[in-house]
């Protein structure tokens, strides 16, 4: 039988997948997608607890986690275009003008 | 839901109304048509102002999910004080490098709005969305001065550093969802009192996430790494918008969670904590001994502010809460007077050039000129007043005793000490003294050593100075006579718990 | 899950469909390839260039308000189906965020990030103003 | 109704698969496709756990709109197959000391919260009633729900302004 400890299991992995694609990838734009990633295994956290605890919060509480995910991804996009305008590439490596 | 119901979020409304406003009317303006949009935040402030004064000791809570209680009221006034010094000090910046003016003042308007929410609301998902959107308005704060890479680059870090951790954050909220059925604090804090004999493994994971996504906004040691080149990148009023603003707004959600909900917890989340506090206060201090460029140095003397802060959350008892509201406002107060001058001597050494689309960083250097320590060399024959100002603030932030500063350590450590965190205390008293260097270098270097350009002395604008001078008093007055606002700060207290 | 499976065959039949014509048109298809016929098609004209040459900042800027009202239209669909159960303050809430919205929309508008003509005579019309 | 099994591994191995490939991609423009994938997988997950409108939500919000930005934005910058200075066929965990280091730490965090939610104990199969009626949710979102709703108007205004003030042209 499918149980909630399934679910909570794979968003797990999601998040860790998510976590480790912020560290590896070298593209800005993969490194926002694993962001997504992450939101997104946030999202089935939600909606499995909202299904074990039989309530409708869990799936309102996923409508405005898409909503400032979407906000996110636009305003995130928006400093990749405005990054992007200043060097042509989009390997993080090259952004190191602030240094430690 | 009644009339009555809406009392709780008329400051945070009168704000926003004010950013819209400000938006609106920046959609209207003609390129070269000037337009008091500043003034118009301005009401948007006052009538918060009001509004919280009047709401104050009546404890109203409009939809369940905000209550404006004083502890939020006390953190609202402390914001509007923020909000009224950066809409002042903001203006030379704006000027001198061409940034959308209207855009500018909407964006820092809409995340005043988020921060007085953030500190006012008593659940989860709100305190959440409020976090969303002043972030995003500080990000686009941040980035906004288009053509300096620098910027750029100091927008992106903090954006992929801050949605990183909001994603934290909102893992600790599903999993206090999942274990206690609710996100509204009253309900967790019964939930987990009434289980606090058998804590459960995912109390202590909700715990853990919600941890991180604090620890980061308030720029604790293990999440600081965005700080300096956030506070180095964005121009010199957004940085003191940011580290004031931003910390007042996530500490107050801190005490919020961490001392009314997570409470029967506070075995797990001490130990931690002290470990947090403990090496957020050395990192900020023995790193911030060595920046050469003052906004770097200022940056890491603001993770070591945070530390001194956690110090007193971490003592939770009465006093210790009273010592969170009196340093935010001592150190909001503070921080945006230095990061002011800091902006108005950036004008000073940048003349605005006569071709109208020249990049106001010159080809060579991507830093602004004089963003250097050394830079601040012989400001007294230059600047007297400027460098009089730099050095109230400079000594208020090392704690000096006139200045509203001392009062604030002091309170911090009498709370720590009473609370039993004797070795807290003494770790931050050590680490003050060995502030007091790195803030008196800048004071040597503007008195002792000769300035080697003769700057020219452009006008400071009224405003500016203004601000200043009505800053430096404020930190005279907090310093000498804090009684009156101390025992506000002991007011709020009791209503929140 | 009898309810999906509707879905399920709606979604077999358009992708069978595709996989179907592609494949048949792969094996029935008498391939002989030479030079001029694998080049990629451009009128007829030799290809110059690679087929993905930079766009302008438009597209991103219309793409991205179409994504934050699309979130809004979101939010209509469960209000439509609750509204007899809200009554008029659900009816207020909605005018107040379509409200806000609006003031959204007209800063996007005026600011021009919906112009669409190409961007010379777009300099050439705000120098002109 | 949880479904069988059987439905929800698939739907669990095409996610994980999806998101897997997705961090390992070198084209940004594959990547953003696969994950339209794992949120189609996703949205099935959805379907088995009763909430069919979030299920919808999920194509058409974020694989409809916020993946056609990506695209965009991937097609804008004509984003380049990544530039890797390091030679691509080193082995992953050979590349530079922080991604082994961050990939290391996220697979540490990854291993320690199965570990946890599997003793969490929370085993027992789905309670009774599940809301999965739009009118149920329309109803709760707009009445228990009402403030929030009203802040996100807020929160795209402010992706709205800053999106425009920092892509615009001049």
């Amino acid at each position: 039988m499918v149980a909630l400890n399934h679910y909570l299991v794979l968003s797990a992995i999601l998040f860790a997948i998510g976590t480790a694609g912020v560290f590896v990838r070298r593209n800005l734009i993969t490194i926002l997608l694993s962001i997504e990633i992450m939101l997104n295994a946030v999202n089935l956290t939600f909606v499995a607890f909202g299904r074990a605890l039989g309530s409708a919060d869990g799936q309102i509480i996923v409508f405005f986690v898409m909503t400032v995910a979407a906000a996110e991804a636009a305003v995130g996009l928006a400093i990749v275009i405005t990054l992007f305008r200043h060097k042509e590439s989009l390997n993080p490596d090259s952004f190191t003008l602030l240094k430690w | 839901m009644t009339p009555g119901a809406l009392n709780a979020i008329v400051p945070m409304a009168c704000v926003t109304a004010a950013g819209i406003a400000a938006m609106v009317a920046e959609s209207f303006r003609e390129p070269g048509e000037h337009m008091p949009i500043a003034g118009l935040g301005l009401v948007g402030l006052i009538g918060a102002a009001i509004s919280a004064v009047l709401l104050w000791n009546h404890n109203t809570s409009s939809f369940g999910l905000v209550s404006a209680d004083n502890f939020g009221l006390f953190v609202t006034l402390i914001l509007v004080c923020v909000g009224v010094l950066t809409l002042a000090i903001s203006g030379p910046t704006i000027e001198r490098e061409r940034l959308p003016a209207g855009e500018h003042y909407a964006l820092t308007l809409f995340a005043l709005a988020g921060m007085m929410l953030m500190a006012t609301a008593t659940d989860l998902l709100v305190i959440f969305l409020a976090l969303e959107v002043l972030s995003l308005a500080v990000y686009v704060l941040t980035g906004l001065r288009r053509d300096s890479p620098v910027a750029s680059e100091a927008a992106f870090k903090y954006f992929l550093l801050g949605a990183f951790s909001s994603a934290f954050f909102l893992y600790g909220i599903a999993f206090t969802y999942g274990v206690t059925g609710s996100t509204h604090l009253d309900r967790i804090g019964s939930v987990i009192a009434a289980g606090a004999a058998q804590e459960t493994l995912m109390q202590r994971l909700a715990l853990g996430l919600l941890l991180v996504g604090f620890a980061f906004k308030v720029s604790a040691v293990p999440f600081h790494m965005w700080t300096p080149d956030a506070y180095e990148g964005a121009p010199s009023s957004v940085t003191g918008f940011m580290s004031t603003g931003v910390k007042a707004a996530a500490f107050a959600a801190f005490v919020r969670v961490f001392l009314s909900a997570f409470e029967p917890m506070r075995a797990d989340w001490g130990a931690v904590l002290w470990v947090v506090a403990a090496a957020t206060m050395i990192l900020g201090t023995v790193v911030g001994v060595v920046q050469p460029n003052i906004k770097r140095m200022l940056a890491y003397s603001s993770i070591a502010h945070g530390g001194y802060l956690l110090v007193a959350l971490l003592s939770g008892n009465d006093l210790g809460k009273g010592a969170v509201l009196f340093y935010l406002l001592t150190y909001a107060v503070t921080n945006l007077g230095a990061f002011g001058v800091i902006g108005l001597l950036e004008s000073a050494g940048t003349q605005p050039s006569a071709i109208s689309h020249q990049p106001f960083i010159p080809a060579t250097g991507h830093q602004p000129p004089n963003d250097q320590v050394r830079d601040y060399a012989g400001l007294w024959h230059t600047h007297p007043m400027l460098a009089g100002l730099m050095t109230v603030f400079l000594l208020s932030l090392s704690g000096f005793p006139p200045m509203a500063g001392f009062i604030a350590k002091w309170y911090v450590f009498t709370a720590a000490m009473k609370a039993g965190y004797s070795g807290l205390a003494i770790i931050g008293v050590l680490t003050s003294v060995v502030s007091v260097f790195f803030y008196l270098r800048v004071v040597v270097m503007m008195y002792m050593t000769e300035g080697e350009r003769p700057a020219a002395f452009p006008a400071v604008p009224r405003m500016a100075g203004l601000a200043l001078v009505v800053s430096a008093i404020v930190i005279f007055y907090l310093g000498i006579l804090p009684a009156r606002v101390l025992d506000w700060a002991a007011q709020s207290i009791g209503t929140i718990f | 899950m009898q309810g999906w499976l509707s879905i399920l065959i709606m979604i077999a039949l358009g992708a069978g469909f595709a996989l179907i014509s592609v494949l048949l048109s792969g094996v029935l298809g008498p391939s002989k390839p030479s030079a001029e016929k694998s080049a990629p098609y451009e009128c007829g004209m030799p290809p110059v260039g690679d087929a993905r040459e930079r766009q302008s900042v438009k597209f991103y800027l219309v793409a991205m308000i179409f994504l934050l009202f699309d979130i809004e239209v979101a939010f209509l669909y469960p209000w439509a189906m609750a509204l007899r159960g809200l009554g008029w303050n659900g009816f207020a809430q909605v005018v107040l965020f379509m409200a806000l919205l609006l003031a959204g929309y007209v800063y996007v508008w005026r600011k021009g990030a919906l112009d669409w003509g190409n961007e010379k005579t777009e300099r050439a019309r705000k120098l002109r103003t | 109704m949880t479904g069988s099994p059987m439905l929800f591994y698939l739907f669990a191995a095409v996610a994980v698969g999806a998101s897997l490939l997705v961090i390992a991609q070198r084209n940004p423009v594959y990547s953003v496709l696969l994950l339209i994938g794992s949120f189609g997988a996703l949205s099935g997950l959805y379907v088995l756990l009763d909430a069919p409108f979030v299920a919808v939500i999920q194509i058409i919000v974020y694989a409809g709109a916020i993946m056609v930005l990506f695209l965009f934005v991937v097609m804008l910058l004509n984003a380049p197959h990544e530039d890797t200075d390091y030679d691509s066929h080193v082995h992953p965990l050979l590349r530079p000391g922080p991604m082994r280091f961050g990939a290391a730490l996220a697979l540490a965090f990854g291993v320690e919260l199965v570990w946890a939610l599997t003793r969490a104990g929370q085993s027992g199969a789905f309670a009774g009633g599940a809301v999965s009626s739009v009118a149920q949710i329309g109803h709760a979102l707009f009445t228990d729900y009402a403030f929030p709703f009203e802040v996100t108007s807020i929160l795209i205004l402010v992706a709205m302004m800053g999106a425009v003030v920092l892509a615009r042209r001049d």
